[in-house]
């Protein structure tokens, strides 16, 4: 028993490597099993096409970066276990992970160890929010695509005034994303002067929504916000259509930014609106460029989650390079004063609103036209003008 | 001889089918009573309605002098009920003394008691030498003792064994048979089901027989093994 | 004993720790009614069980058809033409008579001879017409026994062995059942029969052998031993 | 008893050593620690009582809700809360196996499912009760003696003390009438009521001592993750592993179920580090393998070998 | 819109989705009911029957009814193959184990497809995804109709194949009676493997019907499926085959009746209520019949 005990820790520690030479290696906490794999997947794609590209360009200070990924097996205490691993390793600063849940003990921990945290992929606000001088994000949280959301109705109404956008129907699922995003949806709401008319959540694993859009058919919604787990947007979106429930405005968050929702929605999906941190046709410089690229890697149609991986590396590597990597309170200053722009958006950590170390990034809406998805606002970054209203389903 | 335990009326159905009916008995302190009857004629089931293990449809128990009709089996053993299983239940994932003291633990709230209590009464039954075997190991003989041994751990001031000495080879029912007697010794009243017919014989002071859930005979051994109804249900009608 | 279609040599048997049959041989000649009787718990049943492959034995062997049987499942011996009427009849409750009769001829040789064997136990049974589309588990005890052995017969089998085919049966169903049994003998099929009622076994058999407390104490044509004390001793004691 | 105390003592020594030697692995060691706890606090009722419980990430979501919700809204010290998430967890086992505890085997596996289903989904949605889906951050605790409960260390002692009484307590029981009357109903239950014990009540105490220790732990989790959401916290996975736990380690033994945790969460940790996507994988085959070849679970199939080399003569008719 | 009329369409809608519940709820009834064993993979099971029609469409680009021609046969294999070298060396240990080892064959499944295809939530998009038609004013879902007709014609043929074929009664009397079945000549353990593989042919088949309907994620979703299957056989009666079919239109009914007039968030909760209910008061089931012991 005893030699067990033994060989098992043995076991344990043994796998913690030595550290190599002559690099800069930073932790990178990500979801590669369990429920979130397929995000991490994706981020994993795109902290690649980063590492490729800044090792291509002379790495950090001639040396080369490398990252040292470890799994979390989409749960917190794997995370955080990982997240000692990278303390006690010396790493400079460590990119994590996927869902709140996850980053948020990982925020928590790191901030207590004062090791500089870039946030991979949550974008609850309660990260940010009083937030920590150690955790960085350059990616949105739900205010700003709650507000994106809001700004772009607004801008609907604004330009067709024929079309009257008066009353909102919410149906999010029960998570933490969707529920805060539903929260700060009903707080614009009530500020911008619309009316809520329906107000819904389901449980996550339901696939069955035809009792809650039927209570929104009654209900007569010219805008449905809806926030939904990838897969629930596609259910979402077939049943809308199943029990004919027409809205002028129909924006479907997550869900309808992923490729496969066009796939597999098909011309239902058109007319759908979505917020993205990035889309390819946005009209940032390299954008384009970033998208083959990123294609090219995951042998597949990217999204913006992997452009949100490419992101945090390009914003760790432009911290290192101004920093010591040796001292992580110098890493943590250099990040705080970050200042760069890249294919995906401008990167700069302000404090404002309660919020800390969070970049107040643009959140595009993407809406599906003719099976793709288009940048139709803010104007000044749009590809084209937004389709608008969305017909009935009865005459598409 | 003072009356320790009354049965009266005791009716038992299952569904629509009647497995007792209508069946009394008595028992006084230092007695043993012997019930018999061909397979199925509803002997585990009455025994089950007295211990408080089977519903009753509608009969009355008293136990020393109190109403206990209706009370839960453990409550029963709490009162003075000491019971053994007529396949035997030993707790078999723990050892020979442990199944005593969880029986011992009635009594007494302290381990050092429990576990006197336990010996002793492993002593009385031959399984002092056994005390750290598992009960899964024991053979039959030894699984019977330890079976009795529960049920007086309890301090019964009744006990009920049911077919204790089915399948004993012939010393181990004579020591058997010489035990139960000795039980009796110490004033326990005694309520035995039971095959061997030689035990019955030799041990009861009254023998009530049973045959398709009515009592058809009740006396001394010898007069109703020679009851002409008795006869018929054991060996059949031509 | 080359006529023998079942052969018993000298089997100890017994479950887990618990030893229940010492020693006991018998046999069952081709065309023989055998009876084994004895009190309850006397290891009759068991004999039964490792006969068709429920147990194994502890020592000794078992030959069937001139075969040793070793290892054999139940499903086996059924195969190899041996029919098994248990205790409790084992029916399948929910399902209807037919559907019973159906099963019993469940095996490729058995369901070649369907027809054949339906007609033979419509013969054996007229009754059974009568409630075939019933569920099985609806009849009174007694037909619930007649679909336990015209079940047996769809086997189409060697030899049948029945486990105390009266049990629990009013005395009026014993007659039938005993009747329908010994019909079924006069057709040829050698069957060995477990019964406690020893009249009926005695007036019905050729052959009989006498269990008590699992071992055989007594065997011997059945018209020899009609009245016979041990007879008695074994299920009463006297 | 005492074999056992002293082996507990010792642990306990090289535990409190732990930290100095080890000073960078201390989240896996509580996670080792947390799940000795609350599998040794199942198995107090699903394996030294026999009442295979699915539902008791409840318990640790009610702790660390408790010790959240408590600090975060009313300034509450964690060992406040610590005791009324026992006190709760207690009177919730208490119902809880007072409804389900009518039924047998699967039967109660699958209801302590669905009761803690139920549960999962008020704590989901009842926001003014839970915070509802975005969890709850514990952004200050008190400092006892001035010491930082924020430390890995800290919480290492916490979890470290959680796991060491929750075995003591075993430990004691496992002597005591009321282990005794826990296997006698285990074992059976109309043989048990032949001794004298009420069956019902049994489980029940059981439930409720069960629930009241998971709790604690859960109340120590949630301080280590310091954001807890009720989606992680009361979880069918959850549950389910530390079920799996007591069950690989050995039900109703001592130190089966902590033998569990070493070896789960241990063989998870190396699993996540070396195999990454195929790490849970592996953990499936794992259970196949030890239900297959080791039933008993590891101390149970060691302690079972053991007691079969003592009387190797099997018993002799 | 009236109210009686949306009232109709959601009794409409929770019995259709009553069909789909039964569809993934009778595999692990038939299993329960001849085994008694409770298949905690049930749900992966289906998930794996839509990850094959996945992968048919992708490959062949077949319709997933299609794929069914493959995917039955290959899940039957599947199931026999599991029982034989799994499930059979558990059967006569106690309860815990058969629920151990299904635990881990769920988690191996899962995380095999998690490797293979991916996290990416799947699904097969078929033209008919979205239409309906409409009968007297309720609109209904043709897929969801499609599925429903699947779960009636799945119900009936194993209904015809327990009642009217040879080893349908094998299958019956192993169930009702095992030792009685080996009595007659019946290598129940035989019988044993048949019907495991029966149970994960039709998850399987559960899975594909479903998938134009649903979507498949390798985790996740097996888990929500075997909660629903037991829900929907407690509800009818655990081991009554018949009785999944009004156990799933009874969740179905009352899961959408929840959502629509009480809170949506807490749908979940009726159908758990519902099985708590049952379980406690008539564990037999609302339609299961009280086996007759012999």
């Amino acid at each position: 028993m005893r030699i067990a005990i033994a060989a098992a820790l043995a076991a344990t520690l043994s796998v913690v490597g030595a550290p190599a030479q002559a690099q800069v290696e930073i932790g990178v906490i990500n979801s590669l099993s369990g429920n979130f794999a397929a995000f991490g997947e994706r981020y994993r794609t795109g902290l690649q096409v980063a590492l490729d590209e800044i090792n291509a360009n002379g790495g950090i200070k001639g040396q080369q970066l490398t990252l040292s990924i470890q799994d979390d097996r989409s749960e917190a205490k794997s995370a955080l276990a990982a997240a000692e691993s990278f303390a006690s390793k010396g790493v400079p600063l460590v990119i994590g992970s996927y869902a709140s849940s996850i980053t948020g003990p990982l925020a928590q921990f790191l901030t207590r160890q004062k090791v500089p945290l870039i946030v991979l992929g949550s974008a609850d606000d309660s990260i940010t929010k009083p937030g920590s001088p150690w955790v960085f994000r350059a990616k949105h949280n739900s205010t700003i695509v709650a507000k994106a959301y809001f700004d772009y109705f607004d801008h609907l109404k604004n330009t067709k005034k024929d079309v009257p956008l008066e009353t909102v129907a919410m149906l999010y699922g029960n998570g933490a994303w969707p529920t805060s995003l539903a929260k700060e949806g009903k707080r614009l709401a009530s500020e911008r002067g619309y009316k809520v008319v329906g107000d819904q959540a389901y449980d996550q694993g339901v696939t069955d929504f035809r009792p809650i859009l039927n209570r929104f058919r009654g209900a007569n919604a010219d805008v449905l916000y809806i926030v939904s787990y990838a897969e629930d947007g596609v259910a979402i979106t077939r049943q809308m259509r199943e029990v004919g429930l027409n809205a002028k405005v129909i924006a479907i968050d997550t869900s309808a930014a992923l490729p496969s929702f066009v796939q597999q929605v098909g011309e239902s999906a058109d007319y759908v609106a979505t917020a993205v941190s990035w889309s390819q046709d946005v009209k940032y410089p390299g954008a384009q460029e970033l998208y083959e690229r990123l294609k090219a890697k995951a042998g597949g149609e990217p999204s913006f989650y992997e452009a949100e991986g490419y992101l945090a590396l390009m914003v760790a590597a432009d911290a290192l390079r101004r920093a010591d990597p040796k001292s992580r309170e110098s890493v943590r200053e250099a990040l705080a004063a970050t200042n760069i722009t890249t294919p995906v958006t401008t990167v700069s950590f302000k404090s404002a609103d309660g919020f800390q170390g969070q970049n107040p990034i643009r959140s595009l809406i993407l809406q599906i036209q003719d099976g793709k998805h288009v940048t139709v606002f803010p104007e000044d970054l749009a590809a084209k003008p937004p389709q608008h209203p969305t017909p009935e389903w009865s005459s598409r | 001889m003072p009356n320790v335990l009354r049965a009266d009326g005791i009716t038992v159905k299952f569904g629509g089918l009647t497995a007792v009916n209508d069946v009394s008995l008595s028992l006084g302190s230092g007695e043993i009573l012997g019930l018999i009857g061909p397979n199925g004629a509803g002997k585990t089931t009455l025994f089950n309605a007295v211990t408080g293990f089977a519903p009753m449809h509608s009969g009355r128990i008293t136990f020393l002098d109190q109403d206990i009709t209706g009370l839960p089996a453990f409550k029963r053993t709490r009162l003075g009920f000491g019971r053994t299983f007529q396949t035997e239940r030993p707790f078999e994932e723990l050892t020979v003394l442990e199944n005593v003291l969880v029986a011992a633990f009635l009594t007494v709230g302290r381990r050092s008691e429990a576990e006197r209590i336990a010996r002793s009464v492993l002593e009385q039954v031959g399984l002092a030498d056994r005390a750290h075997q598992p009960a899964l190991d024991l053979n039959l003989a030894r699984r019977r003792r330890l079976e009795l041994a529960k049920a007086l751990a309890v301090k019964p001031k009744v006990i009920f064994l049911d077919e204790i000495m089915a399948g004993l080879n012939p010393p181990a029912l004579r020591e058997m048979i010489a035990f139960v007697r000795s039980l009796t010794a110490q004033g326990l009243a005694v309520l035995m089901v039971e095959h061997i017919m030689e035990a019955i014989i030799e041990l009861s002071d009254h023998v009530i027989v049973l045959a398709s859930g009515e009592k058809i005979a009740e006396g001394t051994p010898h007069q109703v093994t020679s009851d002409e109804r008795v006869i018929e249900a054991y060996l059949g009608t031509d | 004993m080359s006529d023998a279609i079942l052969q018993v040599d000298n089997v100890d048997l017994g479950y887990g720790a618990l030893k229940v049959v010492y020693g006991a041989s018998l046999h069952v000649k081709r065309g023989e009614l055998v009876g084994l009787v004895g009190g309850n718990g006397s290891g009759k049943s068991t004999i039964l069980r490792a006969i068709s492959g429920m147990i194994a034995p502890w020592s000794g062997r078992i030959l069937f058809d001139g075969e040793e049987i070793k290892g054999a499942r139940p499903h086996q011996m059924a195969r190899k033409g041996l029919a098994h009427v248990p205790m409790g009849r084992q029916l399948f409750p929910n399902m209807t008579v037919r559907e019973n009769l159906m099963l019993g001829a469940y095996l490729p040789e058995a369901k070649a001879a369907r027809d054949e064997n339906m007609a033979r136990v419509e013969a054996l049974f007229p009754d059974l017409i009568r409630y075939a589309d019933a569920m099985a588990g609806q009849l009174s005890g007694g037909q619930q026994q007649m679909v336990a052995i015209a079940r047996a017969l769809m086997l189409g089998p060697k030899m049948l062995i029945m486990d105390e085919p009266s049990l629990g049966l009013s005395p009026l169903f014993v007659k039938q059942v005993m009747a329908a049994i010994r019909r079924v003998a006069e057709t040829g099929l050698p069957i060995l029969l477990v019964e406690q009622n020893v009249k009926q076994v005695l007036a019905a058999s050729h052959r009989v052998y006498v269990l008590e407390n699992g071992r055989q104490v007594l065997d011997g044509p059945s018209h020899e031993l009609q009245g016979h004390p041990m007879i008695r001793k074994a299920y009463l004691g006297l | 008893m005492t074999k056992h105390l002293i082996g507990l003592g010792l642990l306990l020594a090289a535990g409190i050593a732990y930290p100095a030697i080890f000073p960078n692995n201390l989240t896996i060691a509580i996670s080792v620690l947390l799940f000795a706890g609350w599998a040794t606090s199942w198995d107090l009722l699903g394996g030294w009582n026999g009442q295979v419980s699915l539902g008791h990430a409840s318990f640790v979501g009610l702790g660390a809700y408790f010790v959240a919700i408590g600090q975060s809204q009313f300034g509450l010290a964690p060992w406040w809360t610590m005791a009324m998430a026992a006190a709760f967890a207690a009177i919730l086992g208490y119902f809880w196996g007072w409804l389900t505890f009518s039924l047998r085997g699967p039967y109660f596996s699958l209801s302590t499912i669905a009761v803690a289903e139920i549960l999962r989904l008020v704590a989901i949605n009842e926001d003014w009760l839970t915070g509802g889906a975005t969890g709850v951050f514990i952004a200050t605790l008190p400092e006892p003696f001035g010491i930082d409960l924020f430390s890995r260390t800290a919480q290492f002692y916490m979890a470290l003390a959680f796991a060491a009484v929750v075995i003591a307590t075993v430990i004691v029981i496992s002597r005591a009438r009321f282990g005794f009357q826990l296997r006698a109903v285990r074992e059976d239950e109309d043989s048990a009521m032949a001794a004298g014990i009420d069956p019902t009540a049994t489980k029940l105490k059981a439930f409720m001592l069960s629930a009241a220790l998971t709790s604690i732990g859960g109340g120590i989790y949630g301080i280590v993750l310091a954001f807890i959401e009720p989606h992680v916290m009361f979880a069918l996975l959850l549950s389910v592993q530390i079920a799996l736990t007591a069950i690989i380690g050995g039900r109703g033994t001592i130190w089966g179920p902590a033998a569990g945790a070493l070896v789960l969460v241990g063989a998870g940790e190396m699993f996540r580090t070396t195999f990454a996507e195929a790490n849970m994988l592996i953990y499936g085959i794992l259970i196949l393998v030890v239900v297959l070849f080791v039933p008993r679970g590891i101390v149970g199939e060691l302690a079972r070998r053991h007691i079969r080399r003592l009387y190797a003569k099997r018993a002799q008719s | 819109m009236a109210g009686i009329d949306i009232f109709l369409q959601n009794v409409a809608n929770g019995v259709l989705m009553g069909g789909v519940y039964a569809l993934i709820g009778i595999g692990l009834t038939l299993v329960f009911g001849v085994m008694r064993t409770i298949n905690f993979a049930h749900g992966d099971f289906v998930v794996l029957g839509m990850y094959s029609a996945v992968l048919f469409n992708a490959l062949l680009g077949w319709d997933p009814y299609l794929s069914l021609l493959l995917a039955m046969p290959i899940g039957f294999l599947t199931g026999v193959i599991v029982e034989r070298f799994i499930l059979s060396r558990v059967i006569d240990a106690p309860p815990e184990s058969a629920l151990l080892a299904t635990l881990g064959i769920s988690l191996i499944i899962g995380n095999a497809i998690l490797l293979t295809f991916g996290g990416e939530p799947r699904s097969v998009q078929v033209s008919y995804a979205s239409s309906t038609f409409s009968i007297a004013g309720v609109n209904v879902s043709m897929v969801l109709l499609l599925a429903g007709i699947a779960t009636v014609i799945m119900i009936a043929a194993l209904y015809a194949l327990l009642n009217r074929t040879e080893i349908g009664r094998a299958i019956r009397g192993t169930a009702e009676n095992r030792l009685g079945a080996e009595l007659v000549g019946i290598d129940t353990r035989r019988i044993h493997s048949i019907v495991f593989g029966l149970g994960v042919m039709l998850a399987v088949m559960a899975g594909v019907t479903l998938i134009p309907l649903l979507f498949a994620t390798p985790t996740n979703t097996g888990a929500v499926f075997t909660l629903k299957a037991f829900v929907v056989t407690v509800l009818g009666g655990l081991g009554n085959v018949g009785a999944a079919i009004a156990g799933g239109i009874l969740l179905g009914v009352v899961e959408v009746l929840g959502a629509s007039y009480f809170m949506s968030e807490y749908r979940e909760a009726y159908g758990l209520i519902a099985f708590l209910l049952i379980l406690l008061f008539r564990p037999e089931g609302l339609f299961g019949r009280t086996v007759k012991r012999v």
